[in-house]
């Protein structure tokens, strides 16, 4: 029945913009607004998923309408779509915005200014700019989680279970993307502290299944019992390398460690055949990029009072490993952690600290 | 009709054909007026004024991709293009200043003869030879950048002058409108337009009544190769970083612009106003969508329902023998 | 009868240029295993082959081997889908669309992790079915509606990737189904089902390919559609046949990602669409029609899969990889139609 | 004999155009009908009307008395009617059996597969009628071209076994690109045929239909004309139902002969092209029509594509107006004033699609413009609108879709395409005639002795013995690719049919 629903959604939606929909949702920008844009990679991925439950739920809270925007990681539809709802007059309206590339994020914050409106970025911004030299007026805060930590995290993690010796390989994200730079400083930090690791081959994985499957497959045929280890980027290239272990009986045997965090890996971290993840509440990525944004647009706070530490920052992270892994499955999201009010009493109350130079 | 009407528009002897001739414009206006509809904010000059600039991006690859199309061909490496000379540009500025944006034009077009070239030497189709150049672009955009974004130098007069504005029109816009005259011109009044729509009606009997068939399929590979570079160098204007894959996801949009027009993919038939049209059509389903609030997944699929809408009703079959 | 006049003529390669090719090209597409009419795919493949051998040993081992066929098991399953209808001069470009769709399709369908439902092998009927549907309406659009094939299954892409997010549950289905993941898992001889799958399709897409109707009436489309207008055949009938068997067959090669990633994944079909069409034509299959087949294909996906492990295997630059790759397929496609070169030859 | 097949009344209207107006015809058993007419006539109309590829607008027909109406070629086999196409209607690669039975109703597949070994045997037994040793499972294109033209022929004798009852057999144009002996070989089935079968025969040969014909239908304009019984009627009568004008006289006499002392334009030395053509020598001098002739595979038409740099590769020496020149592509030939019309119109000469004036102008319409590459569309259309008037090409107007027009004023608009030219120094014409009808044949003669009196060199490689003598100058005869015969001075001092022939073979 769900799939049917969804796929009457599907096809009413895609009606309803041909014949043109008979409610009119142009927002207007008021006192407080009555609208929370959220611009996400895509909806169909786990992670962006508990972005968007993140936001929702801080936008429930005030009584706003969270409108979602994916561009599916293409950086010119995030910018067509932010032109859309500018143009229409947009003028002190909150936006939670995620920039494909750093290459985007100045354009996006940028026009943010120019339209009036307020914006916290996610994840993505270059290394030489930052929300108080750039659009200062509009940019609110850059919030990310901290890809060295995890890298290196991970990296040990990795040492630790090969006992110190041996080769691993690492799948790559796609190639110009901080996380996935910041994700490899990490773990050359770790190889740098266990000399006995060595790299034995690094390969892009597009942050992909299957092309992480692929990719695990030549691997085991090339190096055979060298391999000992895999280190990949995210959760998923991870998931398509412990399938390409599995086909060789080699799962749990080989240890491989992800990023994210996601459902499916905590249980492969908890039946075996994964090593660790480094888990990041995507929840409160969303809620906090959310009701930063509408705290600065409804008049809440103001951006000359931020320090530079609270508008570029990390949130905290954990490093899910079979120690902890049941208590993260067991533990559900509590939407009252979430709404607007709960997390106004402190917005950076779980903030790991302001983004060092030199990591994007 | 009067005589000179119809010596003017010679394809067009009844309604039918006058609506199917008018078939794209109508489309849009519709789609436009649908807009309107669920936004009226959009009518206002600062809000048009700002899709201009957003579209302008797009509307030059559509443009540029046309001429490929109108000889039959197709051009897969458009987007790729525009990314790989993003890239390059911003690599260039510290060495050469400003110099760097004509230095890669000139390239992209020499880039663009040599595939349009190589098609015929070695007779391989173009989607094929595209789809090659597609993967090397994007591979050498990853590797001169070292997979990384490229903050762009101050200072390079040509792309403050892309990402201005001259009265209130974005700069960018009006280049789209310069190239689209200058192509329109050289389409309809020169000897290299003629043989292009000679050879996309049939490519043998051009080459048979004496067109040098490699010398415009390199023509038009070269002027498609220019406006996609010129393409990423307004996104450069626009974002002032590059990325070696900021401009590949331009690739389907600017051919859904091209054939929504009405260009018929066999060649030979539409023009670079049918573009124009087709790549703001494209640009008002994309804001209509975003402006209703439909969730991106509904954007691609009432995206594709249009597509297919329009090229249904702007197709002219008559023309086209066998469609394949 | 007083016969006063004679006629002089012209040479028979020169007789009909409208097929052109056909004049020069004395071997053609005939019944027996002796099919791949030029050399130039299969030397493409074995020189490949050679130079990675010998830049690295671990090339020929047979595990190596192994991992080259469990990773063209897939795109061959597509490729053979789109032969047929390259064959008949149409593209399919809905292919990563359909695979998408149909993953995410079966993994909800099926015993996972997040919605209730549980059709078992019901829920690859239905996700076959919606797989031949898709093909069967791209192409009724476009052979009754006369709009270009290349237009209608572009927007066919963006509509069923559409439906395929919107399908997406928010969480990624896990499949628990344990037999179908196994397909993936269970080794014989070192091979996985789908390899096995993957090469009886291969066999059975051959002999419908040569031995049916549909498959040779299918050629003869790609080679001169008005003239097989001309006979009375009904064409249509045909090519909408071609693009349910694709339709079909890619929902197919979405079901096997299912099975190998063991998830749903709305992206499940990205990068099945452009290497899938370049190994077809890498195998000799033209884009024009009427040339190559489902043997053609396999050869060129095998080209295709077996670059991409050389390259790991050397350690080649991966930033470079796709530029390689690309120099590749305009390298091979010129050397496996190098013979047609005439002239007079059109090839757009 | 009773009328097997009557049409009555039959109309066939096309968008804008009424191409079949009332047609009466009887076909009675037994009986060999000619049919005659000018291109545009409604002859191929009238034939796929009752074939089954089209459906009349208007009117009735009857088989063996009873109304019948074919929604398909397939219906039509059913009830024993079957058509041979103007042109090849054989698929290359599909095999010969394949071929034969494409569009009949068949037993030998089986839930879509076939059945091979019957199908093969089948096909051998139509193979044998026509005396045609190739395997049925040979792919088509591996035929020469005139063993394709037997399997067409089989093709359509494969009714006998597969439908029971008198067969109605319709021939469109086939001896157009038929050999004598071919034809001789066609001819005696055609009469075994009428054994059980009635026949209706379309040429543009007044001769062959009158030598095969029991009768004969003349239309024109999309109505029957005239109806004559052999023997009470011969081709000069035909010719002026059908053209409505005089043959006698048709093509202008030689009123200067080309001056054989002047420079020559083209000089052609030890001409090969591998596979087709040894050693050809020849000069062609201005004004001079050389009138290339052989049979199928004598490689004339290889010569001419050579001289235009058409062809892959060939070797030897080849002057131009006194210069060694190397052509290797059309528009290298076009630079140096040399235009070429080919056999394969519809392939290679027109645009398909495009208006006749757009035609016209591509080559040349540049030389009217400014500097070479901006275009005077006022220019070149006054120029292009002169020689529709010259060559009386009938089109509606110079934006009329080339396409639409018929055979003779396609060719016209062709060959105008070259005469825009004005540093048109040789004109290569293959098989300009191919297709035509004799009163377009006239006029395109006319013209092109007209355009030879002007200086315009010409090579053509020509269909008939009779255009051959009628138009050249100078006649070389080729076999097997080597120049057998020359005959100089062909105007004034005649060679006789039966010299060329022996040439020839």
């Amino acid at each position: 029945m769900k799939l049917l629903k969804r796929i009457s959604a599907a096809v009413v939606a895609a009606v309803a913009i041909v014949v043109g929909p008979l409610a009119s949702h142009g927002a207007m920008a008021q006192e407080k607004p009555k609208t929370v844009y959220l611009a996400v990679g895509t909806t169909s991925s786990e992670y962006w998923q508990e972005v968007i439950w993140g936001a929702q739920q801080v936008a429930n809270s005030v009584g706003a309408k969270l409108e979602v925007y994916e561009s599916g990681f293409d950086g010119q539809k995030h910018m067509q779509q932010l032109g859309a709802i500018l143009a229409a007059g947009c003028e002190g309206c909150a936006f939670a915005w995620f920039p494909d590339s750093t290459a985007f994020t100045k354009a996006f914050v940028e026009r943010a200014e120019a339209g009036g409106a307020f914006m916290t970025t996610m994840w993505n911004r270059p290394e030489e700019i930052h929300p108080w030299d750039t659009a200062s007026d509009a940019w609110i805060a850059n919030i990310s989680f901290d890809g060295v930590d995890s890298g290196y995290q991970n990296g040990m993690a990795l040492c630790k279970a090969i006992g110190g010796k041996g080769g691993i390989a690492v799948l790559k994200g796609t190639p110009d993307n901080p996380p996935s730079k910041q994700r490899e400083i990490g773990l050359l930090k770790a190889v740098s502290e266990c000399p006995g690791m060595t790299i034995l081959d690094t390969q892009i994985g597009n942050w992909g299944q299957t092309e992480g499957q692929n990719i695990t497959r030549t691997w085991i045929a090339r190096y055979g019992d060298q391999l000992k280890g895999v280190f990949a980027q995210n959760d998923g290239m991870a998931l398509g390398a412990v399938a390409a272990l599995r086909e060789k009986g080699l799962a749990g045997k080989v240890p491989v460690t992800g990023s994210d965090g996601s459902s499916d890996v905590l249980k492969l971290i908890k039946s075996g055949e994964m090593l660790s993840s480094m888990r990041i509440s995507s929840q409160l990525h969303g809620a906090v990029a959310a009701a930063l944004a509408y705290a600065v647009a409804s008049g809440d706070l103001k951006i000359g009072d931020l320090a530079q530490a609270q508008r570029d920052f990390y949130l905290v992270q954990t490093l899910a490993t079979k120690d902890n892994v049941d208590a993260m499955l067991s533990a559900q999201p509590n939407p009252a952690d979430f709404t607007y009010d709960a997390l106004k009493k402190n917005f950076w109350a779980r903030s790991k600290g302001q983004i060092p130079v030199g990591v994007n | 009709m009067t005589p000179a009407l119809a010596r003017m528009f010679p394809s067009i002897r009844s309604v039918g054909d006058l609506l199917r001739a008018c078939g794209p414009a109508i489309v849009l206006l519709l789609v436009f007026a649908t807009v309107i509809w669920i936004a009226p904010g959009i009518l206002k000059w600062r809000a048009i004024n700002a899709l201009l600039f957003d579209a302008a991006p797009l509307l030059i690859l559509v443009i540029g991709s046309t001429l490929p199309v109108l000889l039959g061909c197709i051009d897969l490496s458009a987007a790729a293009m525009a990314s790989f000379s993003a890239v390059v540009v911003a690599l260039l500025v510290p060495e050469f200043g400003s110099a760097a944006v004509p230095l890669v034009l000139v390239g992209a077009a020499g880039i663009g003869a040599a595939q349009g070239w190589l098609i015929g030497r070695l007779q391989i189709p173009s989607f094929v030879m595209t789809l090659g150049t597609l993967g090397l672009f994007s591979g050498l955009a990853l590797y001169l950048s070292n997979a990384s974004t490229v903050a762009l130098g101050p200072e390079v007069a040509p792309l403050d002058f892309l990402g201005g504005r001259t009265h209130g029109v974005p700069n960018a816009f009006l280049a789209v409108v310069a190239v689209w005259i200058f192509l329109s011109l050289l389409l309809r009044f020169t000897r290299v337009g003629r043989d292009i729509y000679a050879f996309g009606a049939s490519e043998l009997a051009a080459y048979m009544s004496g067109v040098r068939r490699d010398l415009i399929r390199s023509c038009a590979f070269a002027i498609s190769s220019v406006c996609a570079a010129l393409g990423g160098m307004m996104l450069l204007s626009q974002t002032l970083y590059s990325a070696p894959t900021m401009a590949s996801n331009l690739l389907l949009p600017a051919l859904v612009g091209v054939v929504a027009g009405g260009t018929a993919i066999s060649g030979g038939v539409g023009g670079l106003s049918a573009s124009l049209i087709g790549g703001l059509t494209a640009i008002m389903v994309r804001v209509g969508a975003t402006i209703a609030g439909l969730p991106g997944a509904a954007q691609d699929v009432a995206f594709g329902i249009i597509i297919l809408v329009a090229v249904a009703v702007t197709t002219d079959r008559t023309k086209i023998g066998i469609v394949k | 009868m007083t016969q006063a006049q004679l006629h002089a003529h012209d040479t028979s390669a020169m007789a009909s240029p409208r097929r052109g090719e056909a004049g020069t090209q004395r071997r053609s597409g005939h019944i027996g295993l002796g099919v791949l009419k030029s050399a130039g795919p299969i030397v493409s493949l074995l020189a490949m082959i050679l130079v990675f051998a010998s830049l690295t040993p671990n090339f020929v081992s047979v595990a190596n081997l192994q991992a080259i066929l469990e990773s063209a098991a897939v795109p061959a399953v597509v490729a053979i889908g789109m032969t047929f209808v390259l064959v008949q001069g149409s593209i399919d470009l809905s292919g990563e669309g359909v695979a998408s769709l149909a993953n995410i399709l079966l993994s909800i369908l099926i015993a996972n992790s997040v919605t209730a439902n549980d059709l078992g092998a019901g829920a690859i009927g239905v996700v076959l079915a919606t797989g031949l549907a898709i093909g069967a309406l791209n192409g009724t659009l476009y052979a009754y509606l006369r709009m270009p094939s290349l237009i209608v299954t572009l927007a066919m892409w963006l509509i069923t990737l559409g439906l395929a997010a919107l399908l997406f549950p928010s969480r990624q289905p896990q499949i628990l189904d344990s037999g179908f993941v196994g397909l993936a898992l269970h080794k014989h001889l070192g091979l996985s089902a789908l390899v096995y799958l993957a090469v009886a399709l291969a066999f059975v897409a051959f002999i419908v390919e040569r031995r049916t109707k549909l498959g040779r009436i299918g050629f003869a489309i790609g080679a001169d559609e008005a003239l097989v207008r001309l006979a009375g055949v009904n064409v249509n009938a045909y090519k909408v046949g071609a693009f349910a068997i694709c339709g079909c067959l890619t929902g197919l090669g979405g079901i096997l990602t299912a099975a190998q990633i063991g998830v749903g994944n709305p992206l499940a079909g990205e990068g099945l669409l452009f290497p899938g069409i370049a190994a077809c034509v890498i195998g000799g299959t033209l884009l024009s029609g009427g040339r190559g087949g489902v043997l053609h294909s396999l050869v060129g996906v095998l080209v295709l899969v077996t670059l991409r492990n050389g390259l790991v295997q050397t350690g080649a630059n991966p930033l470079l990889q796709k530029a390689i790759e690309g120099m590749v397929i305009v390298v091979a496609v010129a050397a496996s139609t190098w013979h047609l070169r005439r002239k007079t030859r059109v090839v757009k | 004999m009773s009328a097997l097949l009557s049409l009555q009344n039959i109309s066939k209207r096309f968008p804008g155009v009424l191409a079949l107006d009332e047609i009466d015809m009887e076909l009675r058993e037994h009986e060999v009908l000619g049919l005659i007419g000018q291109n545009g006539s409604g002859k191929s109309t009238l034939m796929k009307i009752i074939g089954g590829l089209h459906q009349p607008s208007a009117g009735e027909m009857r088989l063996r008395g009873s109304p019948v109406r074919f929604g398909s070629p397939l219906e039509a086999a059913r009830a024993g009617i079957g058509l041979v196409h103007q042109e090849q209607s054989l698929i290359g690669n599909l095999t010969v059996a394949e071929n034969l039975f494409i569009d009949k109703p068949t037993d030998f597949s089986r839930f879509g597969f076939y059945r091979r070994g019957r199908m093969n045997d089948a096909a051998r037994i139509q193979l044998d009628k026509v005396e045609l040793d190739v395997a049925p499972d040979t792919p088509v294109d591996q035929l020469t071209f005139a063993q394709r033209q037997m399997v067409e022929l089989a093709k359509v004798l494969s009714l006998e076994e597969l439908v029971e009852g008198h067969l109605v057999v319709l021939f469109d144009e086939p001896t157009s690109v038929l050999t004598p002996t071919e034809i001789q070989a066609l001819f005696r089935q055609v009469r075994r045929l009428k054994m059980r079968s009635s026949v209706v025969f379309i040429s543009h040969r007044m001769d062959e239909v009158l030598a095969i014909s029991d009768r004969v239908y003349v239309l024109s304009d999309g109505r029957n004309v005239a109806e004559r019984a052999k023997g009470e009627t011969d081709p000069d009568e035909l010719y002026e139902l059908m053209v409505g004008r005089q043959r006698a006289g048709s093509v202008l006499p030689r009123n200067n002969p080309p001056d054989k002392s002047a420079p020559k334009r083209l000089a052609v030395r030890d001409l090969t092209v591998p596979g087709k053509v040894e050693d050809v020598t020849f000069d062609v001098a201005s004004g001079e029509i050389v009138g290339l002739i052989g049979v199928q595979g004598s490689g004339a038409e290889a010569v001419c594509r050579a001289i235009f740099g058409v062809e892959d590769s060939h070797s030897g020496h080849i002057e131009y107006e006194g210069r060694p020149v190397r052509v290797s592509c059309p528009s290298g030939a076009v630079g140096l004033g040399i235009g070429y019309v080919p056999a394969e119109r519809k392939a290679e000469a027109m645009m398909k699609g495009m208006s006749v004036c757009q035609n016209m102008t591509v080559t040349f319409g540049s030389d009217y413009g400014y500097g070479g590459l901006l275009l005077s569309k006022r220019r070149e259309r006054r120029e292009a609108a002169n020689w529709v008037e010259r060559l009386k090409i009938k089109t509606p107007s110079l934006d009329h879709r080339i396409d639409q027009l018929s055979g003779g004023n396609q060719q016209k608009a062709v060959l105008s395409k070259w005469l825009l030219g004005r540093s048109l120094r040789l004109l290569v014409l293959d098989h300009p005639t191919r297709g035509l009808d004799p009163g377009a044949r006239a006029d395109l003669f006319n013209a092109i002795r007209q355009l030879a009196e002007d200086g315009l060199s010409i090579v053509f490689v020509g269909d008939t013995l009779d255009e051959m003598v009628t138009l050249s100058d100078t006649i070389l005869v080729l076999r097997d690719g080597r120049l057998s015969q020359r005959f100089d001075d062909v105007q004034t001092q005649r060679p006789s049919e039966e010299d060329i022939v022996r040439a020839m073979v």
